[in-house]
């Protein structure tokens, strides 16, 4: 079992997951995305610390994990934000940001 | 762990295979899924996956960490605004701009390409060096890993504090509504409802019939009167109301009666 | 002797921070701590006159600070934190321009209603609990600590020599500004989708940034941007996994200053914001961000620089063509100023691309020199209002040099910077940096530039037409009499245009002595 | 043998198990659908619409939600930090304290501000 493998892994979900950024419209599924992108990541530096018999990796993915969190609170914050000013106020200014 | 292990083995490769598939299901699935609660499941998959992943790649520590932290805590938390925001929600924010659905899947394959290849050629003379000497320095993976947190990434380390509390006061400056006005107390609250007009006690229970067992039915009162007060607001609102059929009170009363006599 | 404290194992061995020289970020860490203190303890009118003291009293001392440190050179923290010349002036340089973007976010005078900020971010916009809170006169005084995080962020960001650390300093900065971005007190669903689109696209570009860090670990087994330079010259033969590495790292970097074709959210995120945000976003994150990216490719990847250059020659092309271009065709004028932010980053990358000392310099100078005519330049927008507040449709602007001459008379000197006429800073920053890519060879590159500029002239100077050579008509918005704190940040803009235009030597002698990046 | 076999087991026996039971249930289950079977029933009458237009979110269970994951961050810094305690000497003492005093700040800001309180 080559390593090398989990490094082809993670760069396939990553490619995915910036797929699903530019594709999706719906915010959620649009940050989904991005934490698969943040996982593809910790996967890739997991490998990486193997194959060169470095713990570091590690403990970098581990901070990326706490990093992502705080990111999903304020994003998650912002979007639930939006939500329910859509869903309430009666939209006086339709054209919003535009392009 | 020993050198056999890692050269030949047939488990960890079971094992990355299986998770492989599934891991790249699941992110198929996040990107296709119509719903947003199906991305959800989907990326609960993944990150599952990633979990098995990290303990098969000598990362016990992070494997547990994934599943406290993303597939706990993280996934719980966009299955709650899901619910909110309702879980079929598929509200267009970005302006849609013809053919970029197109440009953007051309995009991520071509970069997934050059990714993909980029790496597995560069990569191919690579050897695993493995992480059983690294982890034996401190006799422990956890040890090693806080070995590291505490003194080459202390910094890093308190700064994550600075962005918890980031995202605490984001948090509450955009969900907390503070009262402004002060909670009214059990004793004001039981003031209000007596000195208003209104009706102080429960009101009585929905109709109970043998046939017609449903809350928009008029209550049967013990002295065989009906009442509209059991019927709840909204059906009221509604115009939900089922009109009692007299001739079927009558008849429940004639049959108590005659019980009786 | 407890036997179980005899067989304790060896203890770690403690990595020694040197406290003083990181002081400055400990300051503005610990205000905001205090800061956050005051939210929870102190009653709700006196939460803004106490926190205004703590943010201008940590930038002033921040600031003291700096100027002692200012002959440090030194790596500390495990080689984790340069304090370095280029790192010291950014910092200067950034608390300056984030304590006249504090102004602006304490003025009270333009807006009827209170601050630019809503009174409350949680409640709906028009709903009777937002209306109850405006007419208490209640102020969202959670802007402050988070603006003293996003600053600790940005110092931390332009002196983090370990790329964790700046992904780390890179949230502690971005998170803040993506959350007072949707505060706008007016038009908040605008401000609301403003937000979420600067947020979402921030995610992705950290995401990329993100793995470029994980590709470079895997290069070189270590994300200290020394050790990294270490293996570049080590070992060339794995160039394509660290062509990628590097690719994936300035996406993400790239991003952040705004380069075509990664710049998708700052018109929106530019318009929507309040504009002292704004103006927080196009200063101080513009200065922090180039740092970051001058540290990377310089001290990590400097072995290389013949392989990036050329991806980073695109890049400049086409930001500078790009932004000019899309620029003329804008009427708002917040997007305008947006789009010229764009051209303005593309002017920069040339000199990033020049890869010296001179380019470095010039870098430094040019960030500096345009952070001060953007924040006059937001500040003057945020004074021109009409019924519905800020007035940025540039329709009606026409005839404002004729209702207000000063305020017509200050824009237009700070477009002339941003255009690159004579006697102002923009000239003298637009000279350092093609003059260091010259010397670099980059002659080609140099001529695109000045080509770009000349088109650019266009769309500053179509404002100053507009306001001097059009009659006002019933539209034409006016110019509100802001309190001392705005006043402040116009005639700073104005002031520092002006003289650096005329007398660059001192910002010049400062930059060039700051020196090169530590390692 | 290896340490992957028996979590590979494990795996196929809980998939297995899972595809068991569903599938059973497809196939002896009785199959007699109509209308009312995938109605929602709501006590014997249709069922109340959602408010469409207006209506409040119960924000407040997502607030405990995101406060919740901040805590839990913490405890994920606390686990490492108590495995290798007696190895980081005093000065780790120190910079745990400082991270949890950090952390401890918010949640005064949340106390104070009423972020706890349920109703």
């Amino acid at each position: 079992m080559n390593p090398v493998n989990y490094v082809i892994l993670s760069a396939v979900l990553f490619s995915i997951g910036a797929i699903g950024v530019l594709v999706r419209r719906n915010a959620i599924i649009v940050f989904m995305s991005v934490e698969l992108m943040l996982n593809a990541a910790n996967l890739a530096f997991v490998a990486f610390a193997r194959i060169n018999g470095i713990l570091s990796g590690q403990v970098i993915a581990f901070f990326v994990m706490v990093v992502a969190a705080a990111e999903v609170v304020v994003g998650l914050a912002i979007i639930v934000q939006i939500f329910r000013t859509r869903r309430s106020v009666s939209i006086d200014e339709p054209n919003l940001l535009k392009h | 762990m020993n050198a056999a292990v890692q050269a030949g083995n047939v488990g960890e490769t079971l094992v990355f295979w299986i998770c492989a598939f599934f891991s790249v299901l699941g992110a198929l699935g996040l990107i296709v899924s119509r719903k947003a609660v199906h991305s959800a499941l989907w990326m609960a998959l993944v990150m599952i996956n990633l979990a098995i992943l990290f303990v098969a790649n000598s990362a016990p520590f992070l494997g547990m960490a994934q599943i406290v932290v993303y597939t706990g805590a993280v996934m719980m938390l966009f299955l709650f605004v899901l619910m909110m925001v309702g879980v079929d929600s598929s509200d267009s924010l970005i302006e849609t701009i013809k053919g970029q659905r197109v440009a953007g899947i051309l995009l991520g394959i071509g970069m997934g390409l050059l990714l993909v290849f980029g790496l597995g050629s560069a990569l191919t003379n690579s050897t695993s060096v493995g992480l059983d000497a690294a982890n034996g320095v401190d006799k422990g993976n956890v040890q090693g890993i806080a070995h590291l947190i505490f003194t080459d990434y202390l910094i890093p380390f308190e700064v994550t504090s600075a962005l918890l509390i980031t995202a605490a006061l984001g948090a509450m400056v955009l969900a907390h509504r503070e009262r402004w006005i002060p909670r009214l107390t059990q004793m004001q609250l039981s003031r209000a409802r007596f000195a208003g007009s209104g009706h102080p006690g429960n009101l009585p229970n929905p109709g109970i019939y043998a046939r017609h067992n449903a809350v928009d039915t008029p209550a049967l009162l013990p002295d065989g009167s009906t009442t509209d007060l059991s019927i709840p607001g909204p059906l009221v609102a509604r115009g939900g109301i089922r009109p009692v059929d007299h001739a079927e009170v009558d008849e429940v009363a004639a049959i108590t009666d005659g019980g009786q006599s | 002797m407890n036997p179980i404290m005899a067989s304790a194992p060896a203890l770690f061995t403690i990595r020694s921070v040197d406290y003083r020289a990181i002081s400055p970020v400990l300051i503005i860490l610990a205000v905001a701590l205090v800061s956050v203190f005051v939210e929870a303890f102190v009653g709700r009118s006196a939460r803004r006159p106490v926190q205004l003291v703590l943010v201008f009293g940590a930038f002033l001392a921040t600031f003291i600070d700096l100027i002692t440190l200012h002959a440090t050179r030194l790596v500390t923290a495990a080689g984790s934190v340069a304090v370095d010349g280029p790192a010291l002036v950014m910092q200067g340089a950034i608390i300056l321009l984030a304590a006249l973007a504090a102004m602006l976010m304490a003025e009270r005078m333009v807006d009827p209603s209170g601050d630019p900020f809503a009174a409350r971010a949680s409640s709906l916009p028009g709903s009777v609990d937002e209306a109850e809170f405006s007419a208490r006169g209640y102020f969202q005084t959670e802007v402050w600590p988070l603006l003293l995080f996003s600053v600790a962020g940005m110092m931390l960001f332009v002196s983090a020599n370990d790329l964790l650390l700046m992904f780390v300093a890179l949230e502690v900065m971005s998170l803040p500004i993506y959350l007072m971005a949707g505060m706008a007190r007016r038009r908040r669903l605008l401000s609301q989708e403003a937000s979420l689109k600067y947020f979402l696209l921030g995610a992705f570009a950290s995401a990329f940034f993100l793995y470029g860090m994980a590709l470079t670990f895997g290069f070189a087994g270590s994300v200290n941007l020394g050790s990294i330079a270490d293996a570049v010259s080590a070992k060339p033969s794995q160039s394509g996994l660290l062509l990628l590495a590097v690719a994936m790292l300035s996406i993400g970097l790239l991003f952040k200053v705004a380069a075509v074709p990664f710049h998708q959210w700052t018109p929106d995120a530019y318009q929507g914001a309040p504009t002292a945000v704004t103006a927080l976003m196009a200063t101080t994150v513009k200065i922090a961000a180039f740092g970051a990216l001058m540290r990377v490719l310089y001290v990590a990847f400097g072995g290389i620089r013949w392989d990036w250059t050329p991806m980073l020659w695109i890049v400049a092309i086409l930001t500078m063509v790009v932004g000019s271009v899309i620029a003329v065709t804008q009427s708002d004028i917040k997007r305008m100023l947006a789009y010229s932010s764009v051209a303005q980053a593309g002017f920069i990358l040339v000199g990033v691309i020049a890869v010296s000392g001179k380019g470095l310099a010039s870098v430094l100078f040019y960030v500096i020199a345009y952070g001060f005519a953007t924040i006059g330049a937001f500040a003057v927008v945020s004074v021109v209002r009409d019924a519905s507040g800020e007035a940025t449709h540039l329709s009606k602007w026409a005839g404002l040099g004729k209702k207000s001459p000063v305020t017509g008379a200050v824009l237009s000197l700070l477009m002339l910077s941003f255009a690159g006429i004579p006697l102002t800073s923009g000239f003298i920053g637009k000279f350092a940096v093609f003059s260091a890519a010259i010397a670099n060879g980059a002659t080609w590159l140099v001529i695109v530039a000045v080509i770009a500029s000349v088109v650019s002239a266009f769309f500053y100077a179509r404002v100053i037409v507009l306001m001097f050579f059009s009659e006002p008509t019933e539209a034409t918005a006016s110019v509100v009499v802001p309190s001392a704190f705005t006043t402040i940040v116009i005639a700073a803009g104005a002031t520092v245009t002006v003289v650096v235009g005329i007398a660059p030597q001192p910002l010049l002698d400062l930059v060039n002595n700051a020196g090169l990046f530590l390692r | 043998m290896n340490v992957y076999t028996p979590i590979l087991i494990l795996g196929i026996l809980a998939f297995g198990f899972a595809a068991f039971s569903v599938l059973t249930a497809s196939l002896t289950g009785p199959k007699r659908y109509n209308r009312a079977k995938v109605d929602a029933y709501e006590c014997g009458i249709d069922p109340t619409p959602q408010p469409e237009g207006g209506g409040r979110f119960p924000v407040k269970y997502y607030l405990t939600a995101m406060l919740f994951i901040v805590f839990d961050i913490e405890i994920v810094f606390l686990y490492p930090w108590a495995v290798a305690f007696d190895r980081l000497a005093f000065f780790g003492f120190c910079e745990m304290v400082v991270f949890i005093i950090t952390v401890l700040v918010v949640y005064a800001y949340v106390w104070r501000r009423r972020g706890l309180e349920w109703d």
